[in-house]
């Protein structure tokens, strides 16, 4: 089992070292526009593609977009990926393996909600078995709306990501967007994470469910499992 | 052979054989058959009518409460359409419905059709018929520690199950 | 010059060298792989995305630096650093103008041929540290592979050191800019080992079709499934430089190495690896990958009787050629 | 029919009872992966690098479709279906608005039957296209010459997606399909842009063949994954796989609807059962896909397109009781739709309706096929079946 470091705040040695060096100030903002620049360019994508929205991201990837302009690569593991694309509805099935992903990226890592189930959960979201979007289950950094987005929306929903780092990275806040509208027509039973209507007992379930990662093998696979190295669970997710 | 000729061959075993009434016109819902034929059935149409091609198997769930079109006071139970096809020019489409008691249970057609497997256990897992003498009767959509049957009419469709709901 | 100096800047130089060609490798790849596939590859990092394998080397190096609970931390840490040492290693004895080489060893091909060798070892060494079943089941592939594919590639370098009669690489291509390069010399002979060294090579290099350990839509990143950051960078560094050593090798044993009209032999040596890499990348974004077995099936039915033919066949022509000296 | 192969692996196999010396690796494949085409899970029990016993577990992408078409009326129904199998929607809202058609018994016009056939047609084409371009990259990597077939099909796609916006206005999901015909008129051009990327096509499936005909691909297709004629009519395979095991079954000739009564559709079978007999045959069905639409873009009678006239309220439509079943050729197979009538919102709904997903029917067989095999032909053989998970879970 991964460790769950999400609660700790990352922080590179690099940084600790630049920090410490006396009178480099200017170099050291410098540096970090180079290293953040490094950063922006760079963002290379795990895709958790489980539905429709998969398609169109991998017509992204292909020739007519082709998002290897912006230097967006597509990495099959989570260990070498900075950008989670969520590309589906997210079922009560797979949302902690999604979890367990997420804790595989290694940090800085960024969350893309692509389409509107990912996002809501779309007219999915008052189904049994469907997650009312996954950002009730790890942090979302850009939403791109759409059923599903257009590619083209995709490479916008990059692009906004990739001002989002430079800003966060640069010390600047970025307040979410407010849309009213939206928000009126969007009408979930369940609140999103910072709503105040929100039952705090979800929220509270959710992080339990999320920290213990309950995930439900059959009593004889666990059986078959756990004779062999500890780590067999650590990277099945992953893969 | 058309389609058509299959149909009424098809009619005529279910008459000769399966204990459907002799003036029964074919119904808009289908035959409806007693449970006890039902593997009988599925195998003959195999193995001497060239009913080769598993289709599907549908569970439908009917409660207590006077459903539109059924008698008043009718018991809760299960109704279990089973679809097998014939192969080549002129397909055809045998189809049979059974009904069963809530804590009932039908012939697995596994040892027959190889496919009833995934199916049967489909239509356990979201709807809770039970099959008998299926070898590998597991959830096969939800998570195996679901409580409920989804497909349920008595199942509401924002059934909440903490903690994700 | 003192040696010891010249050893050292020249190291300094080559490595230098050898760094930038490998990141604007990466970027090569990706223009011509964009060409082939009717896109453009990178375009908005720079003039012509120039920049950036400069922004995926500094995105590497900030990115966290995870080692899984289960591995073994020491052996995790050790593989990635070792790679790139072994490939560096490779290219002291890779002659690029006469003279202009870190070390002008009396047995260069020996040395070259057990360093490429050793490449496996760092492989195997990160997959099983990592306590990854995706890892191990490419570590293991990989060792197949690579000694497997180390008989045919040592037996058609052996076949140019009995032609050219000394095992000093820079010797060889000296051999080679008197009496004609060994791709053509002698007609047809050289052409066959020149192929079967390729194919050799492809393999050693785990490219396509023979890229069974990484297969990334089985093994996930194979052998560096659980290795973030500047540690995978490492990896896939050592697998690019490795792959422009052996095209260097190729160019030099088989192709004349510096040898040409005009231009002075630093000029022909660059353009004869780029040309022998650029083939490389057009198999490799031309083929499907072969099966492990079918992969050791090629082997050893087929190039090492193949190989040992060739040898016979050349030994035959040298006695023919130069008689018992 | 039947071939001379072993015919099938135990799916129930007793590990216990597998040599109880052999040191068994399990491992877990998926739900994520990067050739699992979706979220579908796979535990394979390995001795070696052979598979022993293959345990899939479907159900990632249950998304409760048929509980939520309980509760929407007739028309709201047809852009829901559209996402599940979400490589060909047009096929998903056609089976649904079919089924309530015979439930309803409405008459579907003579021109809406063409729109139907037509883009039925080229949508299959695009989602060849796409299980071609999926296939090479599982047999070549992220990272080589199945990234170019990749590429390369996609490409084309794109033009097929073109063609459909120009005729509904969507990219991707349609909802063109409505109870009674079609809600979008062949717009004027469009039959020439129909003629012109078809064409382009055509010229290109030959360019595909060329670059997949080589050792390689032969090797890594030629004898794998083997599902008997037997084994793919007990586990109900249907479309292409069943054809390349030799079964001549087509619902497009053996049940035709729509206007494929009039038509002529040569069925393409082949024998081995392997994984090269299925590109085949998907080949060979892109080539008479691009006939058939081509022969029928421009003798499209004109006519209304919507037998319901005017296109009524959605809450209007009213069911009689009833169960029907009706079955049409998708590039998976036979997709299915089995409605009762009669629900609630007075009848507005239907009681139950379920999807027969071709594509379960396929994953199904990997319990079958998948042991004897190394873990590379077990991406081939995942990849060769096509699976769409949308449609396999619902």
């Amino acid at each position: 089992m991964a460790v769950d470091e999400s609660d700790l705040p990352f922080e590179h040695p690099l940084y600790d070292l630049m920090a410490k060096m006396p009178g480099l100030d200017l170099a050291t903002t410098s540096v970090d526009k180079l290293l953040n620049w490094g950063v922006r360019n760079s963002l290379w994508i795990f895709p958790m593609a489980t539905s429709c929205c998969g398609i169109e991201f991998m017509a992204a990837a292909a020739s007519r977009v082709d998002m290897d302009r912006m230097g967006t690569i597509v990495r099959g593991t989570p260990r070498q990926s900075d950008v989670m694309v969520v590309a589906g509805t997210i079922t009560v099935k797979m949302a902690p393996r999604v979890k367990r992903l997420w804790d595989q990226m290694p940090e800085p890592k960024w969350c893309v909600a692509m389409g509107s189930c990912a996002i809501s959960g779309d007219f999915y979201r008052d189904i049994y078995s469907v997650i009312p979007g996954i950002d009730t289950v790890i942090p979302v950094d850009v939403y791109i709306p759409g059923c599903p987005p257009n590619p083209e929306e995709l490479m916008g929903g990059m692009l906004a990501l990739q001002e989002k780092v430079a800003l966060k990275r640069a010390g600047l806040r970025v307040p979410p967007e407010v849309r009213p509208e939206t928000a009126k027509m969007i009408k979930p039973r369940v609140g999103r994470a910072e709503d105040p209507t929100r039952e705090k007992l979800i929220g509270h379930h959710q992080a339990l469910q999320a920290r213990t990662l309950d995930l439900t093998e059959p009593a004889d696979l666990v059986e078959a499992m756990t004779p062999k190295a500890a780590a067999d669970g650590d990277q099945e997710g992953g893969a | 052979m058309t389609t058509a000729e299959r149909e009424s061959a098809f009619v005529e075993l279910l008459r000769a054989r399966f204990g459907l009434a002799e003036d029964a016109e074919p119904p808009p819902e289908g035959f409806l058959l007693a449970a006890e034929h039902h593997f009988e059935l599925a195998r003959t149409l195999k193995q001497q009518h060239g009913y080769v091609q598993y289709v599907s198997v549908v569970a439908s769930h009917w409660p207590e409460v006077p459903a539109k079109g059924k008698v008043e006071g009718d018991p809760e139970h299960y109704e279990v359409a089973t679809l097998l096809r014939t192969v080549g020019p002129g397909s055809h489409v045998a189809r049979w419905r059974v009904r069963i008691e809530m804590d009932g249970a039908l012939d697995s057609l596994v040892p027959l059709f190889a496919g009833a497997d995934w199916q049967e256990r489909e239509q356990f897992d979201l709807v809770g018929v039970r099959f008998a003498d299926h070898p590998d009767l597991r959830r096969l959509m939800m998570p195996e520690e679901w409580v409920g049957h989804p497909l349920r009419k008595d199942y509401a469709i924002e059934t909440g199950h903490l903690p994700w709901r | 010059m003192n040696p010891w100096l010249h050893a050292v800047l020249y190291s300094l130089v080559l490595v230098t060298v050898l760094m930038t060609c490998t990141a604007y490798a990466t970027w090569l790849e990706r223009k011509v792989a964009g060409r082939m596939q009717s896109r453009l590859g990178p375009t908005r990092v720079g003039f012509a995305g120039l920049l950036q394998p400069i922004a995926d080397a500094l995105k590497l190096l900030q990115k966290e630096d995870i080692v899984p609970l289960a591995a073994d931390r020491a052996l995790f840490n050790l593989a990635p650093p070792l790679t790139v040492f072994f490939a560096l290693a490779t290219a002291a004895v890779i002659p690029f103008s006469p003279g202009l080489l870190a070390s002008d060893l009396d047995i260069g091909a020996l040395y070259v041929l057990a360093l490429s060798g050793l490449m496996v070892f760092p492989v195997w060494i990160g997959s099983w540290a990592s306590n990854n079943k995706y890892a191990l089941l490419g570590g293991m592939r990989a060792v197949a592979q690579g000694i497997s594919y180390e008989i045919p590639l040592l037996l058609s370098v052996t076949i140019v050191i009995l032609m050219a009669d000394t095992m000093s690489l820079s010797g060889i291509v000296q051999v080679q800019a008197d009496e004609g390069w060994f791709i053509a010399r002698p007609f047809g002979l050289g052409l066959a080992t020149f192929a079967l060294f390729f194919v050799a090579a492809l393999a050693e290099g785990n490219r396509i079709p023979f890229d069974t350990p990484e297969a990334e839509s089985e093994l996930v990143a194979g052998p560096t499934t659980e290795y973030t950051g500047m540690k995978f960078g490492l990896f896939y560094m050592a697998e690019y430089l490795h792959s422009i050593i052996v095209a260097g090798l190729g160019a030099a044993l088989f192709l004349g190495g510096w040898d040409g009209p005009i231009a002075p032999g630093l000029h022909w040596m660059v353009l004869k690896t780029l040309g022998l890499w650029m083939v490389m990348l057009w198999a490799r974004w031309t083929f499907l990958r072969f099966r492990t077995d079918q992969m050791m099936t090629l082997c050893w039915r087929y190039l090492v009787p193949a190989s040992l033919g060739l040898l016979m066949a050349a030994a035959v022509w040298v006695h023919a050629v130069h008689g018992v000296s | 029919m039947t071939l001379e192969r072993p015919d099938r692996a135990d799916p129930y196999l007793d590990l216990d009872e597998y040599e109880p010396e052999a040191d068994l690796m399990v491992l877990n494949f998926g739900p994520q992966h990067p050739s699992t085409h979706g979220v579908f899970r796979v535990v394979m029990y390995l001795d070696g690098e052979t598979i022993v016993k293959a345990v899939p577990y479907a159900g990632y992408l249950h998304r409760g479709v048929e509980k939520l078409c309980e509760k929407l009326t007739y028309a709201q129904i047809t852009p829901i279906v559209d996402k599940n199998d979400y490589v060909a929607p047009m096929f998903n809202e056609q089976a649904v608005n079919m089924a309530f058609e015979a439930l309803t018994g409405t008459e579907v016009p003579i021109r809406a039957q063409y729109i139907r056939t037509i883009v039925g047609e080229i949508q299959r084409v695009a989602s060849h296209l796409l299980w071609l371009g999926t296939f090479a990259m599982d047999l070549g990597g992220a990272i080589g010459g199945g990234t170019s077939v990749f590429m390369w099909c996609f490409r084309e796609r794109e033009m097929i997606l073109d063609l459909f916006e120009h005729l509904t206005g969507c990219r991707f999901h349609y909802n063109t399909h409505t109870l009674g015909g079609n809600r979008h008129d062949i717009p004027a051009g469009w039959a020439e842009k129909v003629h012109a990327t078809l064409g382009h096509i055509a010229q290109r499936v030959d360019e595909y063949e060329a670059i997949l005909d080589h050792p390689i691909f032969k090797a890594r297709t030629e004898g794998v994954g083997v599902i008997s004629a037997q084994l793919a009519l007990d586990l109900g395979l249907t479309g292409p796989l069943l054809r390349a095991s030799g079964v001549d079954h087509d619902l497009r000739r053996d049940a035709p609807y729509n206007i494929y009564d009039q038509l002529d559709v040569q069925v393409m079978t082949d024998t081995g059962g392997d994984c090269a007999a299925r590109y085949r045959v998907r080949v060979r069905e892109m080539r008479e896909s691009i006939r058939i639409a081509r022969a029928l873009v421009d003798n499209v009678p004109p006519g209304p397109i919507c037998g319901t006239k005017p296109i009524k309220l959605p809450v209007q439509t009213r069911v009689k009781d009833g169960q029907v079943y009706v079955a049409l050729e998708t590039p998976r197979g036979e997709l299915g739709t089995y409605v009762i009538g009669g629900g609630d919102n007075r009848n507005a709904s239907p009681y139950r309706l379920k999807i027969r997903p071709p594509s379960l029917h396929a994953l199904s067989a990997l319990p079958y096929v998948l042991p004897g095999h190394g873990v590379s032909d077990a991406v081939a053989i995942l990849g060769s079946l096509d699976p769409i998970m949308g449609e396999a879970d619902r």
